[in-house]
């Protein structure tokens, strides 16, 4: 006699099943997973590089069904990976970003060289504050912590890029360029970040 | 006395980043040297050398070889901490960015020594620069027989990766790193008492060979030049050997990396950086934000080696040096540090993943409030700050106190009355 | 249970005290042994430890040759730090006062003092040490965090992250034990906050641990919620009877009313884990479907009625009944119910039709495991699963069929890196741990086991009789095995591989509701026998007290009807009067037509049950039971072990203990003097089945005691089945 | 001897009656209760009241401690939960049933101070005499204070 329904309808959303998750990585990205893997012994210590991966073939953010995907492609629950990559600052979770994000450090001596005030100019200029996005999208800004280009202090960071010491005109020049430049550069910085990982033939085969 | 540029010799000179440059200049002269020397002797050259951790710990660097067990059961592994993050701190960048193979041949000759097999280079994604030039150097070392299967016929493989990381910098904790080289959240684990060191079990529980970008890349020179050579180097201070990287920022003229040689007077060290600007010297924080800061007789006093800072109060660190002028407001510059602090606690222990927020809120009353108010913030840090350094689990809640103890105890006078902020 | 290995001793001195402990024991529970506690909040004694919360900090020194002792600068955790040859550990020095101090301050910063309304209020770890070691006040005048609160994580758990003091328990529960890992940290630092996966369901079977090890009210039963405070309960020991793993569960009740159920430590057993059925599948108790009274049939409908005129009616049709009259049971009565139930039938009605098994298959004497190859169908404790270094999974999900068994085995993997081979037809929650996967097709099974025997008959070799088997497996190759059942012909090997060295089978009797089940037991069976393994073959019962049923014998008599006979019987006229002993064959039988027809024309149908069931619209007499609550007796779970389940709330109305309904019927048939209580049913039943001669109730405290073999061990004998798969799986490829 | 008689008897009830007479002229410390009643003392506890905010809310959040700190165990609270619809109180919780037995209430008034929220207080009403032992379990309506004249409900 089973006097219990522990299968009656729930309302509350389900986590998808491991084979209902939608796999969307390209092949490059695939190959790319897969010689990242053979670095390792084992198959979750990918899951950095799987993320940046992810991060490059959504578009510049991790959606909730990146991380699913991650999960997937590395048989790992989807909570870890969520909380993975919630815990690393760069991985643009929970929070959408624009094409181009502008990371101004303040921290100490960036701060002491008047990162407030460039930071400042930027909010009004792009009218919105620390992680927002412009309404066209285009732009987010950030504030992160030391970049660790303190000799060059205030330092902005523009995906792979440097921008320092910052005045008002680079930071003028550096929004225009940025205007016109139709690749999000949130792309670019995930998928530098895969190149570096991996080895020139990798690299190549991956490519293929 | 000037700068004995040992690391940075070729730093300015783009052809040095290349392999060709590189060997032209006597490049992986040293790997070949070690490669036909026992490996216990390579680590005896590095004891000879008196070399210690260029991180922040300044533990000695042949004793971390040494413990790796020598008998090989199960695969050893190498990990360079390249998630430099300290604020004020810029020197593993450069090094990088421009001497890469420097250090990749110190790693190899690392891995030589305790028998690993493959090397991990942690890069945090911010250093895009760097991580190009180091996989490039790797690239560049697989091509040219440094790095593979039976490197120079030594019969020895040898891999080295690019591991990124993803914005953490909790992640420069050695114990941290691994477990986010592993895949996990960047949070430390257990420590020495309570777990055995890195070297015994690291990465996947197998021994892992930490260290940060300088120590490897002083390798090959005391390889090459012998460990007593090495050794000659800042002999004039007590237990601190050869050169060290100081970058140098806050108000200078030239901020800048200086390699210096140890025993060098810390006011030296400011007038190679240009001297002060916008004003008098008022306080300095010579190794990190993490050190506790010192006040201008104290810069005075200061001489540059381990034991010696620790005389003044302070310590090496991992070599950031900030210079603040007069003008500058110490309790703004405190509660920024701390700051900073706070939003990179991971979250793991109680002390720091409270306690820092709080004493950044006591902070932001000591830096607004009425003297009422003050005065209840004074005492809250005295008594916050002793549970956080007790209490915390690994050094960055120990550490995140120290700017605002020390600043407290120099100048308490002025923090009870502090000026407008004005950064 | 840990085995019983020579540990190396240690002296450590706690505050100046000398005590000897195991080499590498956490200091934590070092100092337990001389009457000390250290505060904690992240440590578990079950999970592994982590250093989190720094609530139990205490000052370590070692002793020095010159017999002084040096003080290390900062204290260390008491959780993290193994215990060492002259450590000496001073747990309340006035800096660790000072530290806890400011840790439970730390603590109390974001933490809401919402406690008169927060479901965990007196009995909360944090209250608690607050009150011992905590500040009185706060210095502290920033608002607090706010975050989530009372957000509904599943139907069972509540999550309030305003609460919560990201101590780690549940998200380590999730990867250590239960090992589906739905909770993880979000975030860092001072936003640290477990959650599932985007807020999704927390479908986790073991959700409901999370809740009783979360040491503040972050985590809460929904069910529970505002139901009761702790101090409003009375508590009681009892016995989960979900199924037929038999967890020890403390049973909160007020008024006479099941409150909550929690798990209670039983290590061998359940540890101290309940599964959420166990937890939470309660609820029927307070069901206002509870049957009350019984109840006799006039005309269309039933009126209430007294004992004595329901016992008339009874007797009426039963006594002497013969062949006539039949009884079906459940596998829920206790061993006291089913004994005197089988002594009414067989002695007093003389009737041999008496069944309680209700699969498709229904082996009769010569065919069972026992009967066909001289083993015991269940040869291994739980806790003896822990030290196993493979384990075969057959069937089913172990998970849904045996939660803490799966839990168990689980442990083996996780901390004995035990092999753990899983062959089933579904995807399984073992599959994230296993060390081999076998996805066989359904109806390939008996040639899955086949292709195994094969590679196992290969490399073990010298096992008696097998030659008639070898020749009966050898179509069966690796690579014909994939034809046939699916499962790749590496997989199958490195199956094999694992399983050569000897290995556990965890199978389920509901292995006999597959259409050829009778077939892929014997093959099962061979499979154990072939690795030398059968005296760690178990074939479990699924039902609280099946295994009891079994052992009790609560089965056909000579030339008696089993339960597809019985009802096949009541259809067609054979039997007259059918007893339902809490079972519904309506929800229990394969075959619900039959059930259907066999109710309807059956001339007098008497169900005797804890709460109305379909069966019950057909009744002629309607007797009410006890639940395990309200009821002395014991149980016989899966593996054997004899547990006590006690009276803590009165019985529903005028309900009656079966026992004691049995008891009273014969009475009034023989006029003996019958058994007054549960106890003197017990030593009646030690009488008649021997092994139940050690549960006499004064042994049944604690963990409770596992039956006693049978005989001496025979020499295990090969059987041979048919290993052809069923028709059509081989047409799936 | 006479001298003995008046200085031993009758003068010390002479004296007696003199402090009567005395006493006469004072007011009588009686009072014609149930017509009058005596004011009490200000601490004086008596029967219970649940009461309630300004805006008609009720303070009782059904926390159960009042039941936790009574040495007769006379209270029996069960609670449930507010929803936006129903509100009783203002947080997450509410007593859905709040009796306390007359019968066994020593009046010490533990319950009172145990109340987190003082929606349980002892008041001045002294009269609770009845012919029927049921009649002495006061429920939650029973005890619960009159709705304020201006409500926001």
């Amino acid at each position: 006699m089973d006097l219990i329904q522990l299968t009656e309808k729930e309302e509350r959303p389900q986590a998808p099943k491991p084979g209902e998750v939608e796999l969307r990585f390209s092949d490059r990205g695939v190959k790319e997973l897969d010689y990242l893997l053979t670095h390792y012994p084992d198959r979750k210590s990918a899951m950095l590089p799987a993320l940046w991966i992810a991060q490059r073939e959504y578009g510049g953010n991790l959606p909730a069904e990146a991380v699913a995907e991650v999960a997937v492609r590395l048989g790992r629950s989807y909570a870890e990976v969520e909380g993975v990559a919630t815990f690393y600052t760069m991985y643009h979770i929970r929070h959408a970003v624009g094409k181009h994000v502008i990371e101004v450090c303040t921290c100490i001596a960036c701060a002491l060289c008047g990162a407030y005030r460039i930071a400042d100019y930027l909010k009004a200029k792009l009218g919105v504050d620390w992680g927002e996005t412009t309404p066209d999208g285009t732009f987010t800004l950030e504030e992160v912590e030391c970049l660790d280009a303190c000799d060059r202090a205030p330092v902005l960071m523009v995906a792979d890029e440097y921008i320092g010491p910052a005045a008002e005109k680079d930071v003028d020049t550096l929004i225009e360029r940025l205007r016109n430049t139709e690749e999000p550069t949130t792309v670019r910085l995930a998928d530098e970040v895969t190149q570096a990982q991996l080895h020139k033939t990798e690299q190549a085969s991956a490519q293929d | 006395m000037p700068e004995t540029r040992l690391l940075l010799k070729h730093s300015g000179d783009p052809e040095y980043r290349a392999i060709a440059g590189y060997m032209a200049e006597g490049g992986y002269v040293g790997l070949k040297k070690a490669l036909t020397m026992e490996r216990q002797a390579v680590i005896d050259e590095v004891k000879k050398s008196g070399l210690r951790g260029r991180g922040g710990a300044g533990f000695p660097t042949w004793m971390k070889w040494n413990s790796v067990p020598k008998e090989k059961t199960k695969p050893h592994y190498v990990l360079c901490n390249a998630d430099e993050g300290e604020p004020g701190t810029f020197k593993d960048k450069e090094l990088m960015e421009n001497t890469p193979h420097l250090m990749i041949e110190g790693m190899i000759i690392g891995g030589y020594a305790i028998q690993a097999e493959v090397g991990y280079v942690y890069i945090r994604a911010e250093f895009m620069d760097c991580a190009r030039a180091i996989k490039m150097a790797i690239d560049e070392a697989y091509e040219n027989g440094f790095l593979g299967k039976n490197i120079l016929g030594s019969g020895w493989d040898h891999d080295i990766y690019v591991h990124m990381g993803a914005g953490s910098y909790e992640c420069g904790e050695e114990n941290a790193m691994m477990r986010s080289l592993m895949g996990e959240r960047g949070m430390p684990g257990l420590k020495f008492p309570h777990a055995p060191f890195p070297t015994i079990e690291g990465l996947w529980n197998l021994p892992t060979l930490i260290n940060n970008v300088e120590s490897f890349a002083c390798v090959p020179h005391i390889v090459v030049n012998g460990g007593d050579w090495y050794a000659m180097i800042g002999a004039s201070t007590k237990n601190s050997r050869g050169t060290k990287i100081f970058s140098v920022s806050g108000h200078v003229n030239k901020p800048g990396n200086y390699e210096i040689e140890f025993g060098m007077p810390l006011m030296e060290l400011l007038e190679l950086a240009g001297g002060m600007k916008g004003g008098e010297l008022k306080a300095c924080v010579p190794g990190g934000s993490s050190v506790p800061m010192i006040n201008k007789e104290q810069c005075e006093k200061a001489i540059i080696g381990y034991e010696e800072l620790v005389e003044v109060g302070t310590m090496v660190g991992s070599g950031g040096c900030i210079f603040l002028n007069e003008h500058t407001c110490i309790v703004t510059f405190i509660w920024r540090t701390t700051l900073f602090y706070a939003r990179e606690s991971c979250g793991k222990c109680t002390p720091c993943r409270e306690g820092s927020g709080r004493l950044v809120a006591a902070l932001a009353r000591l830096r607004s409030g009425d003297d009422a108010q003050k005065t209840a913030a004074l005492r809250d840090i005295d008594e916050l700050v002793t549970v956080m350094r007790s209490a915390s689990l690994c050094g960055l809640g120990q550490m995140a106190v120290s700017p605002a103890t020390s600043a407290l105890q120099d100048f308490r006078q002025a923090v009870g009355a502090p000026k407008g902020a004005n950064t | 249970m840990q085995t019983a290995t020579e540990q190396e001793l240690v002296t450590i001195t706690v505050n100046d005290q000398e005590v000897r402990v195991p080499k590498g024991e956490m200091i934590v529970e070092s100092v337990k042994r001389i009457g000390l506690d250290v505060p904690i909040f992240c440590y578990h004694p079950r999970m592994k430890p982590v250093g989190m919360c720094r609530m139990c900090l205490v000052d370590v020194g070692m002793k020095q040759k010159d017999g002084s002792v040096r003080v290390m600068p900062k204290p260390q955790t008491a959780c993290t730090l193994p215990a060492t040859e002259g450590l000496a550990i001073y747990t309340d020095t006035e800096q660790i006062r000072k530290d806890r101090k400011g840790i439970l301050e730390f603590l109390l910063v974001n933490h809401p003092l919402d406690c008169p309304v927060c479901d965990r209020g007196g009995e909360c770890p944090l209250q608690n040490l607050t009150l011992i070691y905590g500040p009185s006040t706060t210095r502290f005048v920033e608002e607090k965090r706010h975050l989530l609160k009372a957000f509904p994580l599943s139907k069972y758990v509540q999550l309030d992250l305003e609460r919560c003091i990201q101590c780690g328990r549940c998200v380590r529960f999730t990867e250590e034990i239960s090992g589906d890992g739905q909770l993880a940290f979000l975030f860092r630092g001072a936003l640290m906050q477990p959650q599932t996966y985007e807020l999704t369901d927390f479908t986790s079977r073991f959700s409901g641990n999370t809740i009783e090890v979360c040491p503040v009210g972050a985590l809460t039963s929904a069910e529970y919620r505002f139901r009761a405070r702790p101090w409003d309960l009375e508590t009681s020991p009892a016995i989960c009877t979900e199924c037929s793993n038999g967890c020890s569960t403390w049973f909160d009740h007020r008024v006479g009313e099941m409150i909550r159920i929690n798990g209670r430590t039983n290590e061998a057993v359940n540890e101290e884990w309940t599964c959420d059925k166990g937890k939470f599948g309660h609820n029927y108790l307070n069901s206002p479907k509870r049957l009350t009274t019984p109840l006799v049939r006039d005309g269309e409908s039933l009126r209430e009625a007294g004992w004595a005129e329901a016992y008339e009616r009874i007797l009426a049709v039963f006594k002497g009944g013969g062949g006539a009259v039949a009884g079906l049971s459940g596998g829920r009565p206790s061993n006291e119910s089913l004994f005197l139930w089988k002594r009414l039938f067989t002695e007093r009605f003389e009737s041999p039709n008496l069944d309680h098994r209700w699969h498709v298959h229904l082996p009769g004497a010569g065919e069972t495991v026992a009967g066909r190859h001289g083993i015991r169908e269940v040869n291994t404790p739980i806790a003896a699963f822990e030290g196993m270094p493979a384990i075969f999974f057959f069937g089913g999900d172990p998970a849904a069929e045996q939660p803490i068994l799966y839990l168990r085995v689980r442990k083996a993997w996780f901390r004995n890196e035990a092999k753990v081979i899983v062959a089933a037809p579904e995807p399984t929650e073992a599959d994230n741990f296993a060390y081999c996967v076998l996805r066989y097709r359904p109806g390939s099974e008996a040639a899955l086991l086949g292709g195994l025997t094969r590679l196992l008959l290969e490399k073990a070799g010298g096992v008696a009789g097998a030659d008639e088997l070898r020749q009966a497996v050898a179509r069966f190759t690796p690579e014909e095995t994939e034809v046939v059942t699916g499962v790749a012909s590496g997989a199958l090997r490195r199956a094999a591989e694992a399983m050569a060295e000897g290995f556990a089978t965890a199978a389920s009797r509901t292995l006999y509701n597959l259409p050829n089940g009778a077939d892929v037991v014997t093959a099962l069976t061979n499979l154990a026998i072939s690795a030398k393994s059968a005296d760690r073959f178990n074939l479990f019962a699924t039902e609280a007290n099946e295994q009891g049923a079994l052992e009790i014998g609560v089965l056909p008599g000579a030339g008696g009807l089993d339960t597809r006979g019985i009802l096949e019987g009541c259809r067609d006229g054979g039997v007259r009067a059918l007893w339902l002993l809490q079972c519904d064959p309506f929800e229990r039988f394969p075959n619900r037509e039959l059930a259907r027809q066999a109710l309807e024309n059956v001339e007098f149908l008497l169900v005797q049950d804890i709460i109305e069931t379909e069966s019950f619209h057909h009744a002629s007499v309607v007797l009410p039971c006890c639940a395990f609550s309200e009821d002395d007796g014991s149980y016989t779970n899966m593996e054997r072990r004899v547990q006590r389940v006690r009276r803590v709330v009165a019985p529903k109305g005028h309900a009656k203990p079966s026992w004691k309904v049995f008891s009273e019927l014969e009475l009034r048939m023989t006029g003996e003097t019958p058994p007054f209580s549960a106890k003197e049913v017990m030593g009646m039943l030690g009488s008649a089945a021997p092994q139940y001669q050690v549960s006499a109730y004064d042994h049944l405290e604690g963990e409770g005691v596992i039956l006693p073999a049978e005989g001496g061990a025979a020499e295990p004998r090969l059987a041979l089945p048919d290993y052809d798969a069923m028709e059509g799986s081989r047409e799936l490829v | 001897m006479i001298k003995e008689i008046w200085s031993d008897v009758v003068k010390p009830i002479l004296a007696g009656l003199a402090v009567t007479a005395r006493r006469l002229k004072r007011d009588k410390s009686t009072v014609f209760y149930p017509e009058e009643q005596r004011e009490q003392y200000p601490r004086t506890r008596w029967r219970h009241v649940l009461t309630r905010y300004e805006n008609g809310l009720e303070k009782c959040i059904g926390c159960s401690l009042c039941a936790g700190a009574c040495p007769a165990r006379c209270i029996y609270v069960e609670s449930a939960e507010n929803t936006d619809e129903e509100r009783y109180s203002p947080g997450e919780r509410y007593a859905k049933r709040y009796e306390i037995n007359m019968l066994r209430c020593i009046f010490c008034g533990l319950c009172e101070e145990a109340c987190p929220t003082g929606a349980i207080v002892l008041r001045k009403d002294f009269e609770l005499a009845d012919y029927h032992r049921d009649d002495f379990i006061y429920t939650r309506e029973m005890l619960l204070e009159k709705m304020p004249v201006k409500s926001d409900r």
